[in-house]
């Protein structure tokens, strides 16, 4: 077990920052919360030219045999430039629960960056509790069900559902949860964009009106491992968000003056800028963590993921913070990239499980029950 | 009562009465012209100029005289800059001119303002400005630019600090002015906020000419205006208590009782977290207000813009949270500039980032703690560079 | 409603703090760890000369007929020497329950100073919630029981018992709880001091074999409002206890010299420093706000009492965990008299209920129920 | 590894084995000896010293035979002072003599250390000890007051830094020596502290005199001399990852788990917080672990006090409230020297009064912060106005 970033990862990390810092520069970004943007291209190349939509997908499907180690470096980066790409929801969230339900029809295509899909879940869904629970969900509960004419059903607040090929769904089955696929232009789907909070993470509301979908495989421990995989990897993302808001931060204080001193000579900013710089210190050994007992299948990755979670979404939201406040009135600004990061921070603390939520959680997997 | 108090009492209510009696409540300019002119605008101004120069405590039986006949009053948050800044500023320094000249259409209304301090270099360390008046016979020539500007697209004129002397230290070389509004080489572009809005703006000014009539104090004073200004705009930030569960936690806990499927129960004791330190906040400003009217003002008003900006935060973060997939949705990103701003208005995504804006606009809640630690507490001043060599000296 | 001090109570306090000053400097506080100290001359003094132990008795039963909000002012000067004297335990939660239960007896002699008395409860009781209650205790659960043979049971951790002459005991009775007297020297009577982490307000374990008593009257009521006038009036304690230590720091931090500066020239410093200052002054409008409810019966005082308690409980411990932070190493010593605050601090946030339990109950007052 | 390597571990080996085989195990004190004879003490040393003038990191290996055999090894708890603070400082500063006659006894365990550094008006600010040490032909006299010294009650030789030449600033005029703690004139007195215990000393010194050979490192030379015996110190708190949920976080834990009647509901999501943020920080110390095997030392080694500090005093506050009446007991106020202080040992009042100390004791949280602000993330230094005048004109 190593926490440490391997060489074939700091290489990947190096295209992938290359690629964002060419192709989606903070104004670009920001064209997303006027409608006004088209990302395809940026995920094409990211998922097709590096090669990332398929990193835990196994050679056998056309993926990469990565894992989890290195599609976690490409979140940092994705967090790093608040990037618009649907790799969590598609080369994560729906490609472990196709993984798990044992798909071999549609990974290719993902690999590949063919196709993208999504796993029609609220991205507030946090991953179920095993063993016996006292806090949270022991099962995933679908809101879709599968009948003679086909799905009928609404999943809200979907993660890339407007910008997937294929939606991947957790279907009330007679037997418990089953997964199943529909086409994004089927007949009898209606996928509705969502005016978000984070306009970078674009979700959508998603009714199933007979519609027509194929089976998977069995649901229930796909949805599962796709959640806690998913929330896992999240963490490295809100490190990667962070970081770059550590970093401008301290940029900024070194080079803005007041009263004829820079800003960050002043203790009181100092002070915090250490704390804050101890905390993203603190969450990267965290999410390094639960992404390395992802990829390992470690059986403490439920509470790594929790740790990664409770930790490092409140991390994020905090640097977040203290770069629109120790920016001052610049940070205000729709101008300066500081809100696009606060933005994501906020809505990332919400996916895939509060803090709370996880908190709820860990204190079942550890034995400190909350009554 | 004294007796002589007794006799300003009467005389204030028979020149309510009067102005009641001859002036129309339903003609709201014409009547607010005529209290202007009766003296009954702001009490405590000098004679001629709104006012009777009486002390400011008389206003209160004024105010609540005309509210009780109905009478028009100036919405304050239609030119909060000239109401709340501007007008004590030119009674305190303006000449007899200036008071004719800008005072009476202030009052009713005719002649919005908005202010032309901050700068893109100049925001906590106000002293900093960058924007140059040079004279040019009897007027001003002004260059530069100005940010924040919030109503600078309907106002007519403007209060402006700039630098007039840069080989003095910077405190020393200031001036204080009028802005016109109307005059050739501003220019006034919205300023997109992180909430999709432009409350503000920047303003260009370029080769802009102010008469010297539009001078406000002495050349080189307009650090001591500016000061005079702001104090201002510390005691109307201050703000009135309110009562008990209102403005952002009411948010909250509605949400809470209205949504029983959203309480996680891990997050009550943080919600009554929040709870206790609004009430606790709530009887704090309680407690300032019956320490003014003791006569005993009380230094914490200074801080209950710091603890106001802090509890915004932390109550419309926590919203989010609660709020789930509420949380993550926004109303609208259109960008506009809004004509009222209401920060626990629209939606808890809206709520949140505008809350942001809590602790920097205004003064910055470091600032606030200076100002509190050296002022308050008595603890030795940050060490300063920048108070005794030449303006155009200083780093940048 | 006011929340300021009538010239009425800034001349008790002048009285109050004069003799503290006079008869109970840190040092001697001190001596109370060391079980070397006798503080038996100074409650005599506050109680009788000072006639402070009568404030909230009528004046027909020989007290002064003032009320909660002069206590409350004799609490802050309590606070503010960490002075050992059963003020609370005596001449507010014993002498509230026998004024609610129709006591006659016994009050003169409390309020004259004669006699000393304690409500037999453990110093950590809350006040109960009135209403139908979602969280704590709708009744007070007494320990003790009444029967042909005497009083028997176990109460542990009473505050003022080993100082008092008569103990107030709450009795489980047929039709409820009941209030009865037990003089300290009473046969099967055990009194057994505690070795307590705030030695200025001690404690003892109480046991009753057999034990004598005399019945007050009804004690449901009783108890509830001892325990509400205790958790009011506390807050005032803190607040006075508060104010020293950041009067204290702030004196210390303007003297002592490191790198050349006065350390409360550093802006850290003077940041946290005005951070405190402001929760204190919030701390004193809630305390006020608290012990006026409780004067003037107002209804509001079940909320009163529990946002006081919330509230200037953290601000107390606060404020003496910054006074031995900012003290540095003379801080942690013995000698400096910052451990007796911050010890006394501690045990206050837990008396009469703890922060969370007063949050929890404050739910309940306010339809903010947790689940 | 490499052939050298191979060569090295195997020589290394052998010495070992040769060791083992002459000298007794049972033997403690005279065991050391031969180890240290054997250049087996400290690999990193010099020959002759204890050492073998190999890279330190050969001493897992010996450490790891040795203790294979159940050979002594000396208690770190037992001479920490000497151990971790005098010993690298005297084997980089001190001569041949010098190291000849301190070091073999420091190792051994015969002559125990103490450090005489901080002063009543000296404590973050070490430069600014007052003690004096005049020259007096081959000697030096020693006055002033020493405060913090733990274990001076059974020390015979302490490291001391004393301010040599006043006339020069406060850095440059200070010179580092062995004091011995027999010598006339010195006083030990115990220091007792909130929890009631001694662990600490004051030392007064009068007329102590010193011979010129206990300096240790040039005159004025003291401050060079001193920063790095506290950089050895620095290095030893950092510490090493532990367990899963051990230390004060267990304690919690284990009171939660053994009294389901302690469970407030409304306190499980803070005891939840202090479990993540424990565990957040033990997987930090692992990554810091990993990072320098890799020869990647990551400078977060410095905030790992930091964090130990604010954690451990949460966590203990915590416990008070969660044990209820028994955080209001306390278990002993008897005023004693302890021979061992575990600051997770006795109860929860002893826990939570001690955890005070950890934001002061060897550097304290502001500092730490000063320092990871200023050396790890490069901000501008704190304005300093006691370098360049000479100490004794400093105000105090």
């Amino acid at each position: 077990m190593t926490l440490l970033y391997s060489e074939t990862e700091e290489f990947l990390r190096d295209s992938v920052r290359r690629l964002f810092a060419d192709r989606c520069p903070p104004g670009a970004v920001a064209a997303a919360y006027d409608g006004a943007a088209d990302f395809s291209g940026l995920w094409k190349s990211l998922a097709g030219d590096l090669g990332v939509a398929g990193l835990i997908v196994p050679e056998s499907l056309g993926g990469a045999g990565a894992s989890a180690r290195e599609a976690a470096v490409v979140l940092e980066e994705i967090g790093r430039a608040v990037a618009p790409v649907p790799f969590l929801s598609s080369a994560v969230l729906a490609t472990t629960a196709l993984l798990e339900a044992g798909d071999t029809a549609l990974l290719p295509a993902l690999a590949s960056g063919e196709r993208t899909a999504a796993l029609a879940v609220p991205l507030t869904s946090g991953p179920p509790t095993s063993g016996p629970p006292t806090s949270g969900p022991a099962r995933h509960a679908a809101a879709v069900r599968h009948g003679d004419g086909g799905l009928t059903g609404r999943v809200t607040s979907v993660a890339g559902a407007a910008e997937a090929d294929v939606l991947v769904v957790p279907v009330a089955g007679d037997d418990g949860l089953e997964l199943r696929t529909v086409a994004r232009d089927a007949p009898g789907l209606t996928v509705t964009p969502v005016l978000a909070l984070d306009m970078t993470r674009p979700l959508a509301d998603v009714e199933f009106a007979g519609t027509p979908s194929a089976r998977v495989g069995p649901g229930e421990d796909a949805v599962a491992r796709a959640l806690l995989a998913g929330a896992a990897l999240l963490a490295s993302e809100q490190v990667g968000l962070a970081r770059w808001c550590l970093e401008t931060t301290l940029a900024y204080v070194k080079e803005r003056r007041q009263f004829g001193r820079q800003i960050g000579s002043y203790q009181a900013i100092k002070h915090r800028l250490a704390d804050l710089w101890l905390e993203v210190g603190q969450a990267t050994a965290a999410a390094r963590y639960a992404a390395d007992t992802i990829a390992r299948g470690d059986e403490d990755a439920e509470i790594a993921a929790a740790v990664a979670q409770a930790y490092c979404s409140d991390v994020a939201v905090h640097a977040a913070e203290e770069c629109v406040q120790l920016h001052g009135g610049i940070g205000m600004t729709w101008e300066h990239p500081a809100h696009l990061y606060l933005k994501r921070a906020k809505a990332d603390q919400l996916a895939l499980g509060t803090p709370y939520h996880h908190r709820a959680r860990l204190g079942d997997l550890v034995d400190l029950p909350a009554s | 009562m004294s007796s002589d108090e007794q006799d300003i009492a009467a005389g204030l209510s028979a020149r309510v009465r009067a102005l009641l009696a001859e002036h129309d409540v339903a003609d709201e300019r014409a009547f607010l012209g005529a209290r202007f002119d009766a003296g009954l605008a702001w009490v405590h101004f000098p004679e001629g100029h709104g006012g009777l120069g009486l002390p400011q405590v008389w206003q209160r039986q004024v105010e609540a005289e005309l509210a009780e006949a109905g009478a028009p009053y100036p919405d304050p948050g239609r030119n909060p800059i000239g109401l709340g800044m501007a007008a004590p500023t030119i009674a305190a320094f303006g000449t007899e001119e200036q008071k004719r000249r800008f005072l009476r259409p202030l009052w009713t209304g005719e002649e919005l303002w908005c202010q032309l301090f901050s700068e893109p270099g100049a925001g906590s360390d106000l002293a900093a400005v960058a924007t140059r008046a040079v004279r040019d016979g009897d007027s001003w020539i002004v260059n530069g630019q100005k940010v924040w500007t919030s109503g600078a697209e309907k106002a007519r004129l403007a209060i402006l600090v700039a630098r007039t002397d840069p080989d003095v230290p910077k405190h020393a070389g200031l001036t204080y002015f009028v802005c016109d509004m109307t005059a050739p080489g501003v220019e006034v572009r919205p300023l997109r906020q992180i909430t999709g809005e432009a409350e503000f703006n920047e303003v260009f000014l370029t080769d802009v000419r102010l008469p010297d009539f539009y001078r406000l104090g002495e050349e080189g004073q307009g650090w001591r205006v500016a000061t005079a200004t702001l104090n201002n705009e510390r005691v109307a930030i201050g703000g009135a208590p309110s009562a008990r569960e209102t403005g952002m936690i009411a948010k909250v806990a509605r949400a809470w009782r209205d949504h029983p499927e959203l309480r996680e129960p891990a997050m009550h004791d943080e919600l009554m977290r929040l709870w206790v330190e609004v009430e606790a906040n709530r009887l704090t400003r309680v407690r300032l207000r019956q320490q003014l009217a003791a006569g005993q003002p009380g230094p914490e008003g200074s801080a209950m813009k710091l603890a106001f900006a802090r509890l915004a935060q932390r109550i419309s973060g926590f919203e989010i949270e609660l709020r789930g997939e509420d949380g993550l949705r926004y109303d609208d990103w259109t960008m506009r500039q809004p004509d009222y701003v209401d920060m626990t208005g629209r939606g808890p995504g809206y709520r949140y980032l505008r809350a942001k804006g809590n602790s920097i606009e205004g003064g910055t809640s470091e600032i606030l703690r200076n100002v509190i630690a050296e002022r308050v507490l008595g603890l030795p001043p940050e060490h300063r560079v920048d108070k005794s060599i030449p303006w155009k000296d200083l780093p940048r």
